[in-house]
C-alpha cells in the first residue's frame, strides 16, 4: 500500500517545475514533496491561507497560531506570506497557482471530477476542491486506479461533480495518462502492467499513445 | 474616545435567539474561543452560524453545535466534527441542525462581498454542479459563472492577535482566514483579543482590519493548547 | 466669499458626532475640519487608503508617501490606517462612512446629484464620487446656493447625474435643506435671508417645515 | 531561486507597441518613475494605460501623456494633467488619446476581479448614470446594480517600497493605492523597488504582495522630491 502511494508520488513530482506554485491535497499529494529533485524547489500555497509553506512542524516545536488546510501544525519557508481566506482563494481562482494536486472517487474521459459526495455517507463539503480545480493552472488527479478492483476512471461521472472539463492528468500505480479533447491519452504504462490489464482497470476507452513510454 | 474594552458577557450581551453570527476561524485556528464560551454560558438559540468550517468536538463553533445552539450553519467543510452530521440526522426536532454548503473561495468572497457594498459577484467555481442549482448562469467573454450573493450578519467574532483600544487589528500567521471580511461585514463586531495595546502602537501599514469596524474588544483570548 | 464658505463648514461641521467616519471633498468640504467643537473627533477616511488622515502637513516636514486624493501631502493621526483603493472603496461602498461632504453643480429634489461634467469643458473623471455618494450613509452637499445667480437647486438635473436619489441634505449659505420623499424641505433659514429669498434663489419648490429654525 | 533583479531597460525589454500596461500610484504617489522613465526612454507607442489618473505633467504615467505614447487611457480622473484634454481634442491623429473613464472604486474593483479571476462584480454605483451604459443592469433583493467586468493587462509596473529578492512587497503609507490588485491581474510584473532586501526579511504577515506575482526587480526607485 505504501508502496503505491509512493510511486504515485513519486512520478506526480515530476510533473513539477522550480518555481512552481503548488496546492497539494490532504492524504498522498501531501507524499509530493518527499520525491522532488534537490534542484526542485516548489511554493506550497495552503488555501487556508499561506503562501511558502514548509515542512510539518517537529513535535514540541508547533506553533499553534501556523496550522495547513488539514489543521495540522506546520512551518513556514523563509520568503512566505500569510494572507486571508479571500485572497487565498483569489490566488487559486485567478490561476496563480500552477498546479493542484489531490485524489478522486471519480475521474471521466471529459475530465470531469467526482471527489465530494459518496451517496449514503455524510457529506463532508467540498472546502476548497472546488475552487482549486476549477482556478489552477494544472489539475493532476493523483490516486489509485481502482477502489478495491471498482472503476474509477469512467466514461461518465456518477456521483455528483467537483467540477467539470477541469482535469488535465491523471497518475495512477499504473500509468500516467492525460485528458485530450479525444479521450484519455496513456501515456505512460507501469512495467508491471500490460495494456490490456489497465485498460481492464478503466472503464473509458483508453487512447494508447504511439510514444507510450514504460512510467517513469 | 468610546471605551470599547469590556467582558465577554457584555460584550454579548445584546446578542438574542436567533441571530447570525460570522465567526472567523479554521478549524478553529482563528476563533476567538473566550467569545464562544461566553455564547455557550448565554446559551442563545436557534442561531445561523457562518463560519468556514464547523470546528471540532470542544473547540470553536464545535460547542455551539455540541451545545445544541445552531440551527443553520453556512459552512464549507464540516467533516471535522462528526455532531454535526448526528445533528443533520436526528429526529429529535430540537436538535436538528441545517447545514448549508458553499465552497470555501466562494464563502470568503460572499463575506467580502456583504463588507463591500456589492450585489454579487461571478465565479467560475460550482458551475456544472449541484452548487449551481437555482443560481443565476452567466455568460461572460464565452465562459459560464455563476452569480453568488453576498452573506452579512448581525454579529461577527473576531480573533485579533494584538488589538489597540481603537480597534485596530492584526491577525498572526493563519489565524487571519477569515477574520478581516467578517469584521466589515456584521452589524456588530466584537474582537476576542490575545493582546490590547495603546493607540498608535500598530504600526498603520500593518493594520489589516480597522477599528471602524469593532464595536467591542474583548481581552484574554489564549492561544490555543496542543 | 471666505465668509460665506465659513458660514456653510461650521453648519456642516454640526451634522457631525464624536466618532463619525468622515469623507471630505476637496475645497470647502475640507474646511469642516476645522469648525468641530473640542468634543467632537471625527475620523477621516481620504479614498486614496487612509482612515484616520490628520491636517496637512507642516511645510518642510512632508512625507512624499502621504499625501490625500487632493495630492496635498498629510499627515495621519494616531491609529490610523493605510489601505489599497479596492480595500478604500470597499469601506466606502459598503456604507462604513458615515458622511460624506461634498459640492454640487446641480441638485435637485429627488436628490439627484450632478457634480461631474459641464458641457463643453473638460470632463476631468468622476474620481471618487460617484462611489462616495452611492455608499456613504449621508450625503451632505456644502455648496453656495446659487452659481452667480444661476439656480443650482433645481426640479431636475439637467447635467449627467453623478449619481440618482443619493442625497441626504443640502447645506448653503441661505438655509439648511433636507430631501424628503415629497420633496426639498427646508428646515433652517440663515437670518440674513428671507423665505421668499432662498425659494427665489431655488428652481425647486421648497417645502417650508413647520419647525422652521434660524440656521445655527 | 530564478534571479528577479535586473536593470530597468532589462525589465522593459519584452514590451513592444500596442501594450496594455496597469500603472500603480495616486497622482504618481505610488507610481514607479524609474520604470516609467525607461518606458519614455523606449519610446514604444500605442500603449492602454491602467492607472487611476493621468498624473501630472512630469510625474507618473503623466510622462508617457507628454510623450505622445498613450493611445488608450483607463482612469478615474485625468483632471490635473490638462495635456490629456489637448491630446483628447487634438486633429492630429497620432497624438490622439481616448480616454475611458471609470469610477475609481469600480476601477480599483475589476483590476481585482481580473487578478482572482472573477468573471465580474454587481456595483451599485454609476446605476442611472452615463456610466451604466451599454451595461447589464441586474436587480438583486430590490436594489439594481450594474454588472462590471474583471480587467486584465499584459504588463503591470509596481512601486514597491521594501521587496526582497523574491518579490515579496510591501508598500509605504500611501503608495499602496492600485499597486497590489494591479500585481495580481498583469501578465508580467515589474516590481520599482526602493529598498530591496534577502528573503526572509519581511515578516509574513507584514507582506502585501507575494513573490509569485513579481517577474522583475528594478532597484533604486526614488522617492519623488517636492
Amino acid at each position: 500500500m505504501a508502496d503505491i502511494k509512493e510511486i504515485i508520488a513519486a512520478r506526480v513530482a515530476k510533473e513539477l517545475s522550480d518555481g512552481n506554485v503548488v496546492n497539494l491535497g490532504i492524504g498522498l499529494p501531501t507524499m509530493v514533496a518527499n520525491f522532488l529533485p534537490e534542484d526542485v524547489h516548489i511554493i506550497l500555497q495552503s488555501e487556508n491561507g499561506i503562501m511558502g509553506m514548509g515542512p510539518a512542524a517537529e513535535k514540541g516545536k508547533e506553533d499553534v497560531d501556523i496550522i495547513n488546510a488539514g489543521a495540522q501544525y506546520v512551518t513556514v519557508n523563509p520568503g512566505a506570506m500569510y494572507f486571508d481566506s479571500a485572497t487565498s482563494f483569489g490566488i487559486i481562482r485567478g490561476g496563480h497557482v500552477d498546479a493542484t494536486i489531490l485524489g478522486a472517487l471519480e475521474v471521466d474521459q471529459h475530465g470531469n471530477l467526482s471527489n465530494w459526495i459518496v451517496p449514503g455517507k455524510m457529506v463532508p463539503g467540498m472546502g476548497g476542491a472546488m475552487d482549486l480545480v476549477v482556478g489552477a493552472k494544472k489539475v493532476i488527479i493523483a490516486m489509485q486506479h481502482t477502489q478495491k478492483g471498482a472503476h474509477k476512471i469512467l466514461k461518465e461521472c456518477r456521483l455528483p461533480y467537483t467540477a467539470v472539463g477541469v482535469v488535465d492528468m491523471i497518475i495512477t500505480e499504473m500509468g500516467v495518462m492525460e485528458i485530450t479533447p479525444e479521450g484519455i491519452l496513456l501515456k505512460e504504462l507501469h512495467p508491471d502492467y500490460t495494456i490490456e490489464q489497465i485498460q481492464e482497470a478503466t472503464e473509458a476507452e483508453l487512447i494508447i499513445s504511439p510514444t507510450l513510454q514504460p512510467m517513469k | 474616545m468610546k471605551n470599547k474594552i469590556m467582558t465577554a458577557q457584555e460584550a454579548i450581551a445584546g446578542i438574542e435567539d436567533g441571530a447570525s453570527i460570522m465567526v472567523g476561524g479554521f478549524m478553529a485556528c482563528g476563533t476567538p474561543e473566550i467569545l464562544i464560551d461566553a455564547l455557550v454560558e448565554k446559551n442563545v438559540k436557534n442561531l445561523t452560524i457562518i463560519c468556514n468550517d464547523a470546528g471540532v468536538p470542544g473547540r470553536g463553533v464545535g460547542k455551539l453545535v455540541t451545545n445544541g445552539q445552531v440551527k443553520t450553519l453556512i459552512a464549507s467543510h464540516v467533516g471535522l466534527n462528526p455532531e454535526v452530521a448526528r445533528r443533520m440526522n436526528t429526529d429529535v426536532e430540537e436538535d436538528k441542525l441545517e447545514c448549508i454548503l458553499v465552497p470555501q473561495g466562494t464563502l470568503a468572497e460572499r463575506v467580502r462581498a456583504g463588507g463591500t457594498g456589492l450585489g454579487g459577484f461571478l465565479t467560475p467555481t460550482g458551475v456544472g454542479t449541484i452548487v449551481a442549482e437555482g443560481k443565476q448562469v452567466i455568460n461572460i467573454d464565452g465562459r459560464d459563472y455563476l452569480l453568488e450573493k453576498p452573506l452579512k450578519a448581525d454579529v461577527a467574532l473576531i480573533r485579533g492577535s494584538v488589538t489597540d483600544k481603537f480597534g485596530n487589528t492584526t491577525y498572526n500567521a493563519t489565524t487571519r482566514t477569515f477574520n478581516p471580511m467578517m469584521a466589515a461585514a456584521a452589524e456588530y463586531v466584537i474582537v476576542g483579543a490575545c493582546e490590547i495595546v495603546e493607540v498608535g502602537e500598530i504600526d498603520p501599514n500593518n493594520v489589516v482590519t480597522s477599528g471602524i469596524f469593532v464595536d467591542a474588544i474583548v481581552g484574554g483570548e489564549q492561544p490555543w493548547q496542543i
